[in-house]
């Protein structure tokens, strides 16, 4: 049997793999992807602390989430879409025109 | 009609105050009858109040509450005593007769509605500030007055001098009413309380309390009081503060009149009445008072002798015969002290009036010594001028002569301190008369100083001007008469009616004493027109002779002590050195600004530095998203390891 | 002994494909690595008794989130990204953050303590099967976050014409 | 098997609006060309109705998922007021900005009703889902000027950096229900004071805090705001100041005073470095601002820190400070952007140049509205501050108090600012507004409500309080 730390650990891993895509790249796609790689830890772990509680919260949580994953994606793109049509770029450096 | 009657008084200049700011550009030339109208309607219902008052009748009630929370409530509310009836019988006729004459004096101005309503709303201030019944009232009209004040001051504000002076009152307020704040701050931690009647059944019980301050142990009572007293210097412009006052003769005469002579910086020898059973508690600030107010009267009155701006002179007395009332509360002579506000109000006020007349009449030639011989040109603003002279020089029969002698007799009466302000009363008596005789001969009498057409120009004011000064000049007569002292078989009627209020010292001098006071305050007074009229109108080289023998004296007085010049280079200059020295962004000329301006520039300028965090780039602000989450994550995991 | 093998086997690939995803220059390959990753984690979710979670894993995010992801790359004709720099020039300071905060959890979580167990346990939920237990829940103790999740969908709809329509 | 239908009554408010906005989208079809007005004109009837029906819909539903009580339906009056006063000043901007979709207002009904959610619900699955509706609606209405690059710059920031901020929550929620075995608030509170703290807790709590922090701005999780603020329409922008911040103050107030209140030490200890952070950026960054959107996204940043004290407190007293605050906020802030809109050119400070003289009641209402902003008596925002204040003292929290206050005086500057360069400064350029009646009601609401509420305090916040509580 694996303990359940692991997974968490697993999970935690992938999150902050997630979260340092999320700081460092600069193409707002890949961005958008570390996004979802970040979601899917949380499913991750939410589906391991489910097995191991015997309750079916976690999974429940986990079925909105990929919901919510799905309209996040089709949002996110729309809007990176509207951007590149006036702007014509997909980097967060080329999107600083407001600061201070 | 009942209860309206008496929120009508302070609510029908605010209404004036509106309707005119609002409307007064569409009719711009009739803007004074609202304003006039306005304060008219004040002034009946302050009479009527009166009356009520003197049959006995006290009005304490709260019109509304303004509850924030807890036990911390606001009130709109009314204390209609002896002690508001004098005042506001004072505020609404000053205001009214001030009113009435600037309707000729303002004639053709371009701003005349704004006057108006500006006028309208120092009225409506004053009288909140003096009808309140609790401190923040008092407050709040405290500040309205002193903003209104600065408008007014500042109302020619194209004029650098004007503006300058109406930033400098301001700024020099600010250093009171700090005090102030802090002193009503207090009454409320320690007494929860700021209503009038609350704070003076409770007041005993801080007798004897002490606050630790600095290692000094302060009584709480001396404390407070000190503070009050603080907003009041500011507010009388009493040493070391009256530095503001001078200069804030470049508003309009009738606001000199109303607000710098007669109403508002009397505000703070209301104060100090209103708050005698606090002051009472403590002879540490009774002494201080009384000593504020001798010395300041001395030092003003000195500073009079030599000025030549006919509105400086005046200015100068003012601050002088404010330094009187207060010398009065500090003597415990509540009473006398309103008596002489009262008095003071009419002939200052016409004073004021008279010499706004006269620089009307020299298109605003302020120097005495450039004016002459002005009474055959303008009979009515002399003869009017006269009245208001001997009447503050304290010639028997006048008013100014009973409410002085009330106060130099009670001073005469009130052991050490008393006796110390009682010799420099009866100086400052003296120079009085001197200075006010001294305008009075240099403007009226002898030969006509200025230039040919200046001459040709000289007539009398209009009748809109002359009126108010002819019914001023009956108060400037009669006001005295309700104070007649029982010596001279009157029954001093405003001591008894003050009285339930204000107290009444003891007396234990005899009669003789009495009238040598009175003899020696005669005396003096007759000494002081005399001196003034060998040396202006007799003998006009004596000026001169006395001027460069003692250079010196003189040349001190004509600057005023050199107090201005001390406060520029003790806090003004040192404020702008650190200003230009440790900020590194441009600090222009202006001392004033240093101040104001000072502070936020250096949060600025850490802002500037801030800013640049905020590159408009994403990663950035996800970066410091995950930073915070890395500080709170490591500061609490520290903090629970422990 | 061959279950931690098999889960070694899914961690260490599912966190070398995390970090190759997050790496790619070209946000295909990036998205095509992702594909991959997301059947394993549905293996992993088979393995932790939740067959449909993997279904719909499979289904949803390799089906119809990815896709769309790259449909969007493909419109967007990204000829450039391959030439240009790929992380931003502060990219250490991300590095350590993340990992300083990784630092933490894994601190904490070596003294993890589950909550109390539920009613559900394997024998239950593979007697009723699991697509039904996970039904029964969602339609009767879920049905209103489910309802707001409809919501939420028909916001994304709604979100993606307003947003990319061109302009008219 | 028969489930018997749970009792809708308490949760018929969001369901109205739910249906009405369908019903909206699905109208606003057949409508193309001609004036969309009558849509806003629907959505603010609907919010008039729920309104007053949220009294009357109070309860515990859905398995005590769904909790509409006094706490829930004051923040639904705040949320619904910033909806209509947020229509009111949309009508005609709109279409100035040419952003006149239909989409607009059921976008704006739509993030209200992901805000009830959020205020009701006593479940952590379903917070997180009111909170996504919401959010994806806010993201949209930040980028709808589709065409202009500022505004898909603000929405792009604001996406990715939400959608960030919410896999942190989840992350968070995570967590907690692995040590719990519940995402219900009052079974976590239950199973919390058993226990003792672990560290995971904390580290689970901590990352909810700063997913809520992002929502009500406050530093440094606040860095999205200004950009999103600028590039977003002002009508939206209005409504970004008010509605989703009272919104996760509502959250906030649930679930740190519920679930993790055997936690409360903690949380305080790290509220008030956030209040006090948050303070001292939105005043100091305020003042060196030249764009009026942006300062006025700084001080909502700076009253998100005044508003962050009554939480501190934790005490009832200190809550009802926070709703009585939010809901004058509304008002003043509502009226400020108002005011923005009414101009012609109302994006930089130095517009507002001389406006006295060309417009001198604008300029008035502008005056009132900076001073409550300020919390100058006898305004509103003096009262929203004294109450915040004094509930901060009394649960002991003197010294923030005084570095508040501090701060509060710093504000005064940039406020002042804008009303000296309007009566002190010489015109420009001749201002040109943009009168409409609409506006001129929000105007009307926002200033009446700011004295009325400034002059009779008590009076005013009982009735509120005595009606939705």
């Amino acid at each position: 049997m694996v303990p359940l730390e692991w997974y968490i650990t697993l999970s935690t891993v992938i999150f902050i793999i997630g979260v340092i895509g999320f700081l460092i790249r600069r193409n707002i796609i890949i961005m958008l992807i570390s996004i979802e790689l970040m979601l899917n830890a949380v499913n991750l772990s939410l589906v391991a602390f489910s097995h191991y509680l015997q309750d079916l919260k976690g999974q429940i949580l986990v079925i909105f989430v990929i919901t919510v994953a799905a309209a996040e994606a089709a949002i996110g793109l729309a809007i990176l879409v509207s951007l590149y049509r006036n702007k014509a770029v997909v980097h967060t450096d080329k999107i600083t025109e407001m600061k201070g | 009609m009942t209860m309206e009657k008496y929120v009508l008084i302070p609510l029908l200049p605010l209404i004036g105050f509106c309707i005119n700011i609002w409307f007064g550009r569409f009719y711009q030339e009739k803007a004074h009858w609202i304003s006039i109208l306005a304060v008219l309607g004040s002034f009946i219902l302050s009479v009527i109040t009166f009356i009520e008052v003197l049959q006995g009748k006290v009005i304490n009630y709260d019109l509304y509450s303004w509850v924030i929370s807890g036990n911390f409530k606001v009130s709109i509310g009314f204390l209609i005593d002896q002690l508001t009836a004098i005042m506001l019988i004072v505020v609404t006729s000053v205001s009214l007769l001030v009113h009435i004459y600037s309707v000729g004096y303002m004639h053709g101005d371009s701003g005349y509605y704004r006057f108006f309503s500006y006028l309208n709303l120092f009225t409506f201030s004053m009288l909140m500030l003096v009808t309140g019944n609790n401190l923040m009232q008092l407050y709040f009209g405290w500040e309205a007055v002193g903003l209104c004040s600065y408008f007014l001051i500042g109302y020619y504000f194209r004029k650098q001098s004007a503006a300058d002076a109406g930033k400098k009152a301001f700024i020099v307020n600010r250093f009171g009413d700090f005090g102030f704040g802090i002193g009503v701050f207090m009454v409320f931690i320690y007494l929860e309380t700021l209503h009038y009647t609350d704070i003076f059944a409770n007041i005993h019980t801080l007798q004897g309390q002490t606050i630790n301050i600095l290692g000094f142990e302060i009584g709480l009572v001396t404390l407070i009081a000190l503070l009050l007293f603080c907003g009041a210097i500011g507010k009388s412009a009493q040493l070391p503060l009256h530095v503001w006052l001078a200069d804030a003769m470049e508003g309009p005469t009738p606001v000199s009149a109303l607000i710098h002579a007669a109403t508002m910086v009397t505000a703070g020898v209301f104060l100090v009445a209103r708050f005698n059973p606090l002051f009472s508690m403590s002879e540490t600030a009774m002494m201080v008072v009384a000593l504020t107010g001798a010395i300041t009267s001395l030092f003003a009155a000195t500073i009079a002798l030599v000025q030549n701006d006919i509105k400086r002179i005046i200015a100068y007395s003012t601050v002088s015969q404010l330094g009187y009332m207060f010398l009065a509360c500090g003597v415990g002579a509540y009473g006398a002290g309103i008596f002489h506000l009262f008095t003071h109000a009419y002939f200052k006020a016409l004073l004021f009036l008279g010499a706004g007349s006269v620089m009307h009449a020299m298109a605003g030639q302020l120097d005495i010594q450039k004016m002459g011989g002005l009474r055959k040109y303008m009979p009515i603003t002399f003869w009017t001028f006269m009245i208001a002279s001997v009447s503050i020089a304290g010639i028997p029969g006048l008013a100014g002569f009973f409410s002085k002698d009330e106060i130099l007799w009670l001073a005469y009466n009130a052991g050490t301190v008393g006796r110390i302000v009682w010799v420099i009363g009866t100086i400052v008596a003296g120079l009085t008369a001197f200075y006010s005789f001294r305008i009075v001969f240099l403007t009226f009498f002898g030969k006509f100083k200025g230039t040919h057409e200046e001459e040709h120009h000289l007539h009398e004011s209009p009748s809109s001007m002359t009126v108010p000064l002819m019914i001023l000049a009956v108060g400037a007569i009669s006001a005295g008469w309700v104070g007649i002292p029982p010596l001279l078989g009157g029954t001093n009627m405003i001591g008894h009616f003050l009285e339930p209020v204000l107290g009444h010292p003891h007396v234990h001098g005899t009669h003789a004493e009495e009238w040598m006071v009175i003899a020696i305050s005669v005396v003096v007074a007759l000494g002081g027109i005399f001196t003034a009229a060998v040396m202006y109108l007799w003998a006009p080289g004596i000026p001169q002779l006395l001027g460069r023998t003692f250079r010196s004296i003189y040349t001190v007085l004509w600057n005023k002590y050199y107090v201005d010049e001390l406060y520029d280079y003790t806090i003004v200059r040192p404020t702008k050195w650190i200003g230009s020295r440790i900020l590194v962004g441009v600090t222009d000329g202006k001392i004033i600004e240093g101040i104001v301006n000072g502070v936020p520039k250096l949060i600025a300028e850490f802002g500037e530095r801030f800013r640049k965090l905020q590159t408009g780039f994403l990663q950035h602000y996800a970066m410091g998203m995950a930073f915070g989450l890395f500080v709170i994550l490591s500061l609490v995991l520290i903090f629970v390891k422990q | 002994m061959l279950p931690q093998i098999i889960f070694g086997y899914f961690a260490i690939v599912t966190i070398v494909l995390s970090l190759v995803i997050i790496t790619r220059k070209n946000p295909v390959h990036s998205v095509l690595w992702m594909l991959v990753l997301f059947f394993h984690i549905a293996a992993i979710y088979l393995f932790l008794n939740a067959e449909f979670i993997a279904a719909v894993q499979v289904i949803l995010y390799a089906g119809a989130v990815l896709v769309l992801f790259l449909f969007v790359i493909m419109m967007l004709n990204l000829k450039e990204e391959l030439s240009s720099e790929r992380f931003i020039g502060e990219w250490p300071i991300g590095v350590a953050l993340g990992l300083s905060i990784l630092l933490f959890i894994f601190f904490s979580i070596a003294k993890l303590a589950p909550g109390p167990l539920g009613k559900f346990t394997i024998e239950l939920i593979q007697k009723e099967t699991h697509t039904k237990a996970i039904g029964k829940v969602l339609y009767t103790e879920y049905i209103l976050p489910f309802e707001v999740a409809s919501l939420i969908l028909l916001i994304a709809i709604v979100g993606a014409m307003v947003l990319a329509k061109k302009r008219t | 098997m028969n489930i018997p239908l749970p009792d809708l009554t308490p949760i018929i408010p969001e369901i109205i609006m739910s249906i009405v906005t369908c019903a909206l989208l699905t109208v606003e079809v057949f409508v193309k060309d001609k004036t969309k007005d009558f849509l806003g004109i629907i959505c603010i009837g609907t919010a008039l109705a729920v309104m007053y029906m949220i009294p009357m819909s109070q309860g515990v539903t859905f398995g005590g998922m769904f909790i509409s009580d006094g706490y829930s339906s004051y923040f639904k009056f705040i949320f619904l007021i910033s909806l209509i006063l947020t229509i009111l000043i949309s009508f005609k901007f709109i279409q100035r900005e040419d952003a006149e979709f239909g989409e607009y207002y059921s976008l704006l009904m739509f993030a209200t009703a992901g805000m009830m959610i959020m205020a009701s619900s006593a479940d952590l699955i379903l917070l997180y889902l009111g909170l996504e509706l919401m959010a994806l609606s806010t993201y949209i209405l930040a980028g709808i000027k589709r065409h202009d690059t500022r505004s898909n710059e603000a929405a792009l920031k604001y996406f990715l950096l939400g959608a960030f901020s919410s896999a942190i929550l989840l992350f968070g929620i995570s967590l907690t229900y692995g040590l719990t075995t519940s995402t219900n608030i009052y079974q976590i509170a239950e199973h919390l004071k058993q226990g003792e703290t672990s560290i995971t807790l904390l580290i689970a709590m901590i990352m909810i805090i700063c997913a809520f922090a992002f929502k009500i701005a406050s530093a440094p999780f606040h860095m999205w705001a200004p950009d999103v603020y600028q590039g977003a329409p002002t009508s939206v922008t209005a409504f970004f100041s008010v509605g989703p911040k009272a919104a996760g103050f509502a959250v906030i107030g649930r679930v740190f005073f519920i679930a993790f209140e055997s936690l409360q030490m903690d949380w305080t200890a790290i509220l008030i470095g956030l209040a006090i952070l948050t303070m001292a950026v939105g005043n100091i960054l305020a003042i060196v601002q030249t764009n009026m959107k942006r300062m006025l996204a700084y001080s909502s940043i700076a009253h998100a820190g005044y508003a962050l004290l009554g939480i501190i407190a934790g005490t009832t007293e200190g809550l009802n400070a926070v709703m009585t605050y939010l809901l004058i906020y509304a008002f003043m802030n509502m009226g400020a952007f108002a005011i923005v809109i009414l101009l012609e050119k109302g994006e930089n400070i130095k517009d507002y140049n001389g406006l006295s003289k060309s417009h001198p009641l604008v300029a008035a209402m502008m005056l009132v509205f900076m001073f409550s902003l300020t919390g100058i008596p006898p305004t509103a925002g003096f009262i929203g501050k004294f109450n915040i204040f004094m509930a901060a003292i009394n649960a002991g929290y003197t010294w923030v108090v005084v570095v508040a206050v501090c701060f509060s005086a710093i504000s005064a500057y940039y406020y002042m600012r804008i009303v000296m360069n309007m009566f002190m400064k010489p015109m420009e350029a001749e201002a040109k507004i943009y009168p409409n009646p609409a506006n001129g009601a929000a105007l009307l609401i926002s200033l009446l409500m700011v004295f009325i509420i400034g002059i009779m305090p008590s009076v005013v916040i009982g009735y509120t309080f005595q009606m939705f509580m």
